[in-house]
């Protein structure tokens, strides 16, 4: 069975079953959407179970031609980088639904239904896409659901933040767009012949100037889908107005597609260019880390902190990957997992406050453990992986990015840690002003926020996903490490890091080099 | 003499002035639909030669009409638009009373356009634009009674002669140069005298050529036309304005520079690819601050032409297999588009204005996936029509070396997408309270295939890529002149 | 050819411009018409020149089309221009612009 | 020497009787200025050996459109120029440095050209005769022949419709 | 086996707390208490068998690590969850899960009346099994994890009360001066990682004499060890956090704040002496940081008129005596402090408990007094432990005291510097516990007496006190002067024989002994007339110094310094940061483009005039354009 195509497919086709349901069949929009996703949970239960671990390449690899003429084919797979990530959509999505199911909007609650359903097959596409095009393909459509659902059932001001989601997401988009056209021409030269495929293009020597070039293409659009400091502008508005599921949605997954973008096309096909934008970036990222904790320190409500908060996480991310060192690799593939994880329950945890005393707004919140005292528990278990307490499943990941980190570039290390402390300050702060304290801000001491059965159904599956990762780890890095290393090699060996650093060695030497595009007639 | 080969435009031109003539002639009421029924069969037959026509080049006329897969692919494209705006005017209430003069009239601007991708020759070109030319003049003012049709109709009427006599004084200087009017000795000439590639004299032939045929295609600075043309014009007549002219103006564009003077390319590519830089952005940047949806896809329609160009000015036939793949894409995004804004016209007063698509796709959903999937396929979302042909494009500006061009183009594109999604906001909103639901009329199904089909070729022309791009391979290759 | 070709192309040159001159200033739709005239038949003195200098009839043709053509838009001009500006009082072009922006 | 004083003559007719089209602020007298100017192109036309060309220029051109334009003109009758300060005035400045480059690349693009013949024109050739000018016609261009006749039918068409509104309009006020 | 039984006295504390914590609703005291009391109390057996088994094998054959599983296995660094068991970490097990016993039995009465009976006993397990888990722990990934979760316990202890807004700003306060101590380790960590490859005790003890002796490396590692320890332990000057500590529950602070947690630090470096030894000056930069705070906190205590506050900065004190010592390298001294310690500091704040219940949550020495009368077992506690700490001989603070100090006199220059302050430090021990002594104890009650009267405590707070009281006697005596040195001998196979290795000798133990009492009796003897013999002498003479007094009240002000130069400016920048620089530049990218492109399109819109005439203009002007580009692009070609 074409395993990983049909993880595409069958919310593909979720999603157009409920686009012609129509409005008022709200049950049956319930039932399709839950059938659905957890098709797609199992689906990609099976993608895990049959994953070869000890194979670095793409496996489960599904080609068909789709634009032969143009090199553009449907190829999809799985790796040790995106695997759990595919995991991580297809959970992620299933308990989005089933929150959106619970609470379904009044006004066509079908359709709600549909988008999530066609964001998730975007992202899944995404993410095991092999081909550069349908890379993109999937990397631009996802905007539509999104922005979709944001127009629709967003805050007040959704209008303006769903077109800035995506003008911004585009402005980069469609630069990659450029870059990856010019990379699969440049790669012709030397393989001579047309192909988007990424693997065909990994090991194709760009030589260093066209090398940064495209990869400097390609970084704008991850840097603003990531995002990286400063092209986060749209990150807090689209946090804030969009519906809380949706919210969720973004910030635990398709957060994820830039950073994967990085490890997946970055750091693979240009090794030679990351050398002079590996300083450059990680200093971003670091801005970003201090920056992104500041703000979430100040900031005004929860939605915004959490936000900000992802601003940091992600630069650590970044970070992990950019300095091409094998732990840090590690840690970072597992820390967007964490931090899906984590930014999922944080969201939901926002989500139950909001609802249960109809404000986000921090400063007009407090004491709320009284009458919500379970909810205050999974709080503090969200906190403090948040903050990355050690012994959190997010430390894990922390810790390994960033000793591969020290052990590149000591410094970055070291005012990443910044990040680390200011994490306990907001998230202490977003903890304590909303459940300790004062009773603030409501007239039940909270109990209409408290933890039922319906939210635990969402926050416990997390939770028990946190602790897991907490214990043990290892079952998780154990799949990434094959391919990991495979894709950074490269980029060590044009970096001259001591041999014993690099996993497997790349055989390149097959290859030509190729001439510089502007060179040709 | 090879007459079989100019089997089309003799069957164009029968059905013209038979649709003509049968407008002058009183005919019974139960043969109202006569002149509309035959310039469909004759759309229909000429589609069907086409077929059949697929293959070597033919010549006709002593060369001055060439019938080559160039030719009847390019055919395909106008009679597709021609055949919609038929379809498109069926009934249109504006129109009554000028039915059986607009049918012929649009027969007739689709045969000039016919002619002009077909010729082999300056003259013939020149009387294949001008036919399509006065045609329109005539079609924009048709709704004498409407002062803006009027008003549209002159506007186009001035501008276009300049055009006219541009293009007239350029092609006088091309034949000045090469001391030929035929589109195969001006290539030949050019290849085999040495030193005429950078003539002066050449390069301001080629000026006033490019600039005589941007004005047709609506390229900037000579597009301001555009917006208060479209916008005058009869909703139907706009369509085919939107995609025959754009389709006869980009043929010929293809026929003279990457056919006829591609020895001379060092002339014309930076200069066709300003013009498309200048195009992409003015047209980009004209269309957000609209609120009436004709005269925003009449500025759409001028940025796309700026896409369009691209293909061009690489001046390679992986250029021209671009745009004629994107073309295709262009003419059913832009026609599904028309389809809805025409079907909300016969609905409430001044239907083009965007406020009135305010919470359509509520009133009538299957009308709102198709606008939403037009407007997103337009601003080159994947994976739709617009995308593929907007990667194809941009890939053969960096093939070509000409990255800048896509790096613009890529830029220009993030502009679109703020008016293209407008309308799916719009469309999805809540509806205005006062002009929700004034008129609900059947709808007519006429209009409906048109918006249906461009949708499913939207997403069809995607899927199936490949097989259509084989196609504008075969039809690309056959511009050059052996 | 006694005269040079190139005094027939500066002519012609000096009339196209004279003619894009008058598109710019004349504010009556008529002389707009007549301006565009000139311009054509600059073309066409091109036309005629070239074909004298490549002892070419298709010049010649050429121009003879053009003129046609140049009659068959100053019929529908004319026809505009009189649909148009009956009912008003002024002549004048630049009150045609109810769509702009 | 006959062929440079003729070209001399036409070439200042048709300049000064165009400068008059574009600058008379009479309608009538531009129109009639006008016929100087196709009459001195006519001129130019017989020194380019094409009599057809002339003919048809002065019968064609000067007597029927241009006499149809003074129908028009006196049918829309004394409306006289526009004395309204122009609101396009600064626009002009632009107008102008576009002829003017225009003009200028033009110039440069004819003088340096090096684009002529191999061979000299003959002295004398009879392309231009009625005869050749036929015989193209119905020999290489065919088909323009033709289809001018679509044009033409075009165009009597849409006279047709515009006319049938300017009755329309007449009757109705 | 001895492994197997340590991972169960780890576990069985872990399984209490989760199954408190997951227990739907507040299960009956009794079954609390039977869960939280009774957990403890296995580990306590068991960690004693444990002992026990190890006493029975050789000294050299005491030294157990044992592996769960291959926890990660990450770009060549294996970390396995796995447990070391040696003489140290039995040792300390002894001390957490005995005190802690002890500490939960009191809790069970000291919380009856609280709200939250089973979160305080869930906390609490979970906090003796971080703890056991910092010491336990067999790499430094597991120390950190142990290190940060008993940081967690402490936070939520701290906040136990939390709708109190000061127990929540000191829980916050704790929790982040430990992270800061938390990112030292995990830099520490770092940095062995690279150097050594490893992060396995084993291996990076046993590699750390490659790094080469006083080498930058080997420093760096010392002193980013230290800064977790002092965050952890309350050195200066990361110490603020544990006064506030004080708002948690007095059981909490007896255990986590006085006998165990606050000790880690002293535990961290005997763990990591290997480091230390091979750099004498981070050793003596730990020695003077301890010194220093032993001093400073001596003095504010002086000054404290909350009662559990002036045990939180005794307890600062106290440390720093084990700090300094095992910061000179005497290791077996610290540890044996440690212990002693944690029994007479947890009598103590377990009889100021008493205290505190019995006068309902009254905590003010100034309404206080004459309270022997009423509260015999607190008394016997107090007094204890007031005299163990005073250093008077006999008692296990004089021992360990003089363990310490007479190893201080041994260790050059910096370790006589040491010995001077910790003389110093003595006296004023001696002066300030004395003081709380008799303010409390003795004169005379409160103006208008005790309304109600107090409540002597019930058997479950009274049994740990006056055991803790008995230990804070006999304690002492596992290591005496002169040649008993059972603590030493145990620890021998953990910190070994080295040049680094500090020892008393009996020359410096006399000196230090005599030197030491005549301190301790003299600052007993000066609190008994400035407080003890006549109330009244203390409020005339409290014009005395009145500025020097109020800095020590102030707690030499480090709170107002880290808030003026770290948290005020921190919060403006962020200020600045949200409210100028997002606004300008990250959301500016997107305003300003946005207004751009809006200027754009205007003018676009404004040239489209509508009047043809305007549209030849530009295509005049474009046709000029055109020819410009065109003959400048054929100029550029030719």
């Amino acid at each position: 069975m074409p395993w990983v195509s049909l993880l595409i497919l069958v919310p593909l086709a979720a999603a157009v079953v409920l686009g012609v349901l129509p409005a008022r069949e709200r049950r049956a929009a319930r039932g399709v959407a839950l059938i659905g996703s957890l098709a797609t949970l199992a689906i990609s239960i099976i993608v895990v179970a049959l994953f070869d671990r000890d194979m670095a390449v793409m496996q489960q690899v599904d080609h068909l031609d789709w634009i032969p003429a143009a090199g553009v084919s449907w190829d999809v797979g799985v790796d040790g980088i995106s695997l759990w990530l595919v995991l991580l959509t297809t959970v992620i999505f299933t308990l989005g639904t089933i929150a959106a199911c619970q609470r379904l909007p009044e006004r066509r609650g079908p359709a709600f239904l549909a988008l999530i359903m066609l964001a998730q097959a975007a992202l899944l596409g995404l993410f095991t896409a092999g081909d550069l095009i349908l890379f993109y393909v999937f990397w631009e459509f996802m905007l539509i659901p999104f922005a979709l659902l944001i127009w629709n059932w967003g805050g007040d001001d959704r209008r303006g933040t769903g077109m800035i989601f995506v003008v911004y997401t585009m402005a980069g988009s469609l630069l990659m767009l450029v870059a990856i056209i010019a990379t699969a021409l440049t790669a012709m030269d030397a393989t001579g012949e047309l192909s988007f495929l990424i693997r065909d293009m990994q090991g194709v020597a760009f030589g260093e100037a066209t090398s940064t070039l495209l990869l400097a293409g390609f970084l704008i659009a991850f840097a603003i889908k990531i995002p990286l400091w400063p092209f986060h502008g749209w990150l807090p508005r689209a946090y804030s107005q969009a519906p809380i599921v949706v919210t969720i949605l973004l910030a635990a997954v398709m957060s994820k597609a830039g950073v994967y973008g990085l490890l997946r096309i970055g750091v693979p096909v240009f090794p030679e260019g990351i050398g002079n934008l590996l300083i450059p970036v990680a200093i971003l990222a670091l801005i970003g880390i201090v920056y992104g904790s500041l703000l979430a320190w100040r900031a005004p409500t929860m939605r915004l902190l959490v936000g900000y908060s992802s601003v940091a996480h992600l630069g650590f991310i970044v970070l992990g990957i950019i300095v091409i060192d094998r732990m840090a690799a590690q840690g970072a593939v597992l820390q967007m997992i964490n931090h899906g994880i984590v930014a999922a329950a944080a969201f939901a945890v926002v989500m139950m406050i909001s609802r249960g005393t109809g404000t986000g707004d921090m400063d007009r919140l407090g004491g709320l453990a009284k009458g919500a005292p379970r909810l205050a528990v999974a709080f503090l278990f969200v906190t403090m992986a948040a903050l990355a307490l050690p012994g959190s499943n997010a430390f894990v990941g922390e810790f390994f990015i960033l000793g591969g980190v020290f052990d590149q570039y000591a410094w970055m290390a070291v005012i990443a840690m910044l990040g680390v402390i200011y994490a306990a300050v907001y998230m202490l702060r977003m903890y304590q002003g909303t459940m300790n304290g004062p009773v603030r801000g409501v007239t039940d001491d909270g109990r209409a926020a408290e933890m039922g059965a319906r939210d635990a159904i969402i926050l416990v599956p997390l939770i028990l996903m946190m602790v897991w990762i907490a214990l043990w780890p290892g079952s998780l890095v154990g799949a990434t490490r094959a391919s990991t290393d495979l894709a950074l090699a490269p980029a060590q060996v044009a970096e001259g890091r001591p041999v014993e650093q690099i996993g497997v060695l790349p055989a390149r030497a097959a290859m030509t080099p190729a001439t510089d595009p502007a060179e040709r007639p | 003499m090879n007459a079989g080969a100019a089997l089309t435009l003799y069957v164009m031109a029968a059905v013209t002035v038979a649709a003509i003539v049968l407008a002058v002639v009183p005919l019974p009421a139960s043969a109202r639909r006569l002149p509309e029924a035959i310039g469909i069969a004759g759309i229909v037959a000429t589609l069907a030669i086409t077929v059949t026509q697929w293959g070597e080049r033919q010549v006709a006329f002593n060369g001055e009409l060439r019938i080559d897969r160039f030719g009847l692919l390019m055919t395909w494209v106008i009679m597709i638009a021609a055949l919609a705006t038929l379809l498109l005017g069926w009934g249109e209430p504006a129109a009554a009373g000028r039915r059986r003069e607009f049918t012929g009239l649009v027969l007739a601007a689709a045969t000039g356009m016919m002619l002009t991708v077909m010729s082999g020759d300056l003259i013939t070109l020149f009387i294949g634009i001008e036919l399509l030319s006065v045609s329109l003049y005539i079609l924009c003012a048709m709704e004498v009674a409407r002062e803006r049709s009027l008003e549209s109709g002159l506007k186009y009427l001035i501008t276009g002669s300049i055009g006219t006599a541009l293009l007239v004084y350029g092609f006088a200087l091309l034949y000045g140069v090469t001391g030929t009017t035929s589109l195969a000795g001006i290539a030949t000439r050019l290849d085999s005298v040495g030193g005429l590639a950078s003539d002066p004299l050449l390069i301001a032939a080629i000026v006033l050529i490019v600039v005589a045929l941007g004005f047709k295609a609506s390229a900037v600075p000579f597009h301001m036309w555009t917006p208060d043309v479209y916008q005058g014009a009869p909703t139907p007549v706009t369509a085919f304005m939107g995609t025959g002219t754009k389709a006869a103006a980009m043929g010929a564009f293809l026929l003279l520079f990457t056919g006829a003077t591609s020895q001379a390319s060092g002339d014309w590519r930076g200069l066709i690819g300003a013009l498309a830089v200048a195009t992409m952005v003015v047209g980009n940047v004209g269309a957000l601050l609209q609120d009436n949806v004709k005269r925003m896809l009449a500025w759409s329609s001028i940025a796309q032409a700026g896409y369009l160009l691209i293909g061009v000015a690489v001046g390679t036939t992986a250029g021209a297999e671009a745009l004629i793949y994107y073309l295709f894409a262009y003419v059913a995004m832009t026609l599904a588009a028309f389809a809805i804004v025409i079907l909300r016209e016969r609905e409430v007063e001044d239907g083009d204005q965007l406020t009135a698509m305010a919470g359509y796709g509520r009133a009538r959903p299957w009308a709102g996936v198709v606008m939403t999937l037009a407007m997103v396929s337009l601003a080159g979302f994947p994976p739709f029509a617009g995308f593929v042909g907007k990667f194809l494009l941009f890939g053969s500006a960096v093939d070509a070396g000409m990255t800048w061009l896509a790096i613009v183009g890529a830029v220009a594109s993030v502009i679109s997408v703020v008016y293209y999604l407008r309308v799916v906001i719009v469309m999805w909103g809540p509806p205005a309270d006062d002009r929700s639901t004034v008129r609900r009329l059947r709808v007519p199904p006429a209009v409906a295939a048109v918006a249906v089909t461009g949708a499913v070729a939207i997403v069809g022309l995607a899927i199936a890529a490949q097989p259509m791009l084989d196609v504008c391979a075969d039809a690309a290759r056959a511009l050059i002149i052996p | 050819m006694n005269v040079p070709i190139e005094a027939y192309l500066m002519l012609s040159l000096a009339l196209l411009a004279l003619g894009l001159v008058g598109v710019m200033r004349r504010r009556n739709p008529l002389m707009l018409l007549l301006s565009v005239e000139l311009m054509l038949n600059a073309g066409n003195v091109s036309l005629i020149g070239f074909s004298r200098l490549w002892d070419d009839p298709s010049g010649q043709v050429f121009a003879l089309v053009v003129m046609v053509v140049a009659a068959a838009e100053v019929v529908i001009g004319l026809g505009l221009v009189v649909a148009i500006f009956r009912s008003r009082t002024r002549l004048d072009v630049d009150e045609m612009s109810s769509m702009r922006g | 020497m006959g062929e440079k004083i003729t070209f001399a003559v036409a070439a200042i007719g048709a300049l000064g009787f165009g400068t008059g089209v574009v600058f008379f602020r009479d309608a009538f007298r531009a129109a009639v200025s006008l016929i100087g100017t196709l009459l001195s192109v006519a001129l130019l036309f017989i020194v380019l050996l094409a009599p057809f060309a002339a003919a048809v220029q002065v019968i064609v051109y000067a007597g029927a459109i241009v006499v149809m334009f003074l129908f028009v003109i006196a049918y829309l009758g004394e409306r006289g120029e526009v004395t309204t300060p122009d609101r396009l005035d600064r626009w002009q400045v632009i107008g102008w440095l576009g002829v003017i480059g225009l003009g200028a690349f033009g110039a440069v693009a004819v003088l340096d050209s090096s684009s002529a013949p191999a061979e000299a024109a003959p002295a004398t050739t009879d392309v231009g005769t009625p005869a050749s000018i036929g015989d193209a016609f119905l020999s290489d261009h065919l088909l323009a022949f033709e289809v001018t006749s679509l044009i033409l039918l075009v165009a009597a068409v849409g006279a047709v419709i515009l006319a049938r509104s300017a009755a329309q309009g007449e009757g109705g006020r | 086996m001895a492994t197997a039984l340590a991972w169960i006295v780890l576990v069985v504390p872990l399984i209490s707390g989760i199954v408190l914590a997951g227990w739907p609703g507040e299960p009956p005291h009794a079954v609390t208490r039977l869960l939280g009391i009774g957990s403890i109390l296995i580990s306590f057996a068991l960690s004693v068998a444990v002992f026990v088994g190890l006493l029975g094998n050789a000294a050299d054959d005491r030294s157990f690590t044992s592996s769960a599983f291959e926890w990660i296995s990450i770009a060549g660094t294996d970390v396995d969850l796995s447990i070391l068991v040696d003489p140290l970490s039995v040792m300390m097990m002894l001390i957490i899960t005995g005190v802690g016993f002890l500490i939960h039995l009191y809790s069970a009465e000291y919380m009856e009346r609280d709200r939250d009976y089973r979160r305080f006993f869930a906390s609490m397990n979970l906090f003796v099994f971080s703890m056991l888990l910092l010491v336990l722990a067999g790499n430094f990934f597991f120390l950190i994890v142990g290190w940060a979760f008993v940081g967690l316990a402490s936070y939520l202890l701290i906040g136990f009360w939390y709708e109190r807004p000061a127990a929540v700003a000191a829980a916050k306060k704790a929790f982040v001066i430990n992270v800061i101590g938390d990112v030292g380790l995990v830099l520490a960590a770092f940095l062995i990682l690279r150097e050594l490859g490893t992060l396995d005790y084993g291996e990076a003890f046993a590699g750390a004499s490659g790094l080469g002796a006083n080498s930058g490396t080997v420093l760096a590692i010392c002193l980013l060890l230290f800064v977790g320890a002092a965050a952890k332990s309350a050195q200066v000057p990361l110490h603020t956090w544990l006064p506030d500590a004080m708002e948690g529950p007095t059981p909490v602070s007896a255990l986590i704040h006085a006998a165990t947690m606050v000790t880690a630090g002293v535990y961290l470096i005997v763990r990591c002496h290997a480091f230390f030894d091979l750099s004498w000056l981070a050793g003596d930069i730990v020695a003077v940081v301890g010194a220093i705070t032993l001093l400073m906190a001596a003095t504010v205590a002086l000054q404290q008129v909350d009662i559990k506050r002036v045990l939180a900065w005794s307890t600062v004190s106290q440390v720093g005596y084990m700090i300094m010592a095992v910061g000179l390298g005497a290791y077996a001294s610290g540890m044996f402090m440690l212990m002693a310690h944690a029994f007479y500091k947890a009598a103590l704040f377990l009889a100021a408990g008493v205290v505190i219940h019995a006068l309902h949550d009254e905590q003010s020495l100034d309404r206080m007094g004459g309270l022997r009368k009423y509260l015999r077992v607190a008394y016997f506690g107090m007094g204890a432990g007031c005299l163990a700490i005073a250093g008077v001989p006999g008692f296990a603070g004089f021992f360990a005291k003089d363990d310490v100090l007479a190893s201080a006199l041994n260790g050059g220059a910096i370790g006589v510097f040491c010995w001077v302050v910790g003389i110093i430090g003595a006296f004023l021990t001696a002066l300030y516990m004395f003081r709380l002594l008799f303010r409390a104890f003795f004169g005379p009650e409160p103006a208008g007496g005790y309304q109600p009267a107090p409540h002597p405590s019930r058997w479950w707070m009274s049994v740990p006190v006056v055991v803790l009281g008995i230990l804070s006697i006999v304690g002492g005596w596992l290591q005496l002067p002169f040649g008993w040195t059972e603590i030493s001998d145990w620890l021998l196979p953990v910190t070994g024989e080295g040049p680094a290795i500090v020892e008393p000798t009996h020359a410096t133990e006399v000196v230090t002994i005599i030197v030491s009492v005549v301190m301790a009796l003299g600052g007993i003897g000066l609190a008994w007339w400035l407080f003890g013999a006549d109330p009244e002498r203390r409020i005339r003479l409290a014009a005395i110094a009145r500025g020097p007094r109020a800095v020590m009240d102030d707690a030499w002000r480090f709170d107002e310094a880290y808030d003026d130069v770290f948290v005020e400016p921190g919060r403006e920048m962020a200020d600045v940061m949200l409210t100028r620089v997002e606004p300008a530049g990250p959301q500016g990218i997107i305003t300003g483009t946005v207004a751009f492109v809006r200027g754009a399109a205007r003018l676009v819109r404004s040239s489209q005039s509508g009047m043809v005439r305007a549209y030849a203009f530009w295509m005049v002007l474009g046709i000029a354009l055109a020819g410009i580009v065109a003959a400048l692009i054929a100029a550029g070609g030719s």
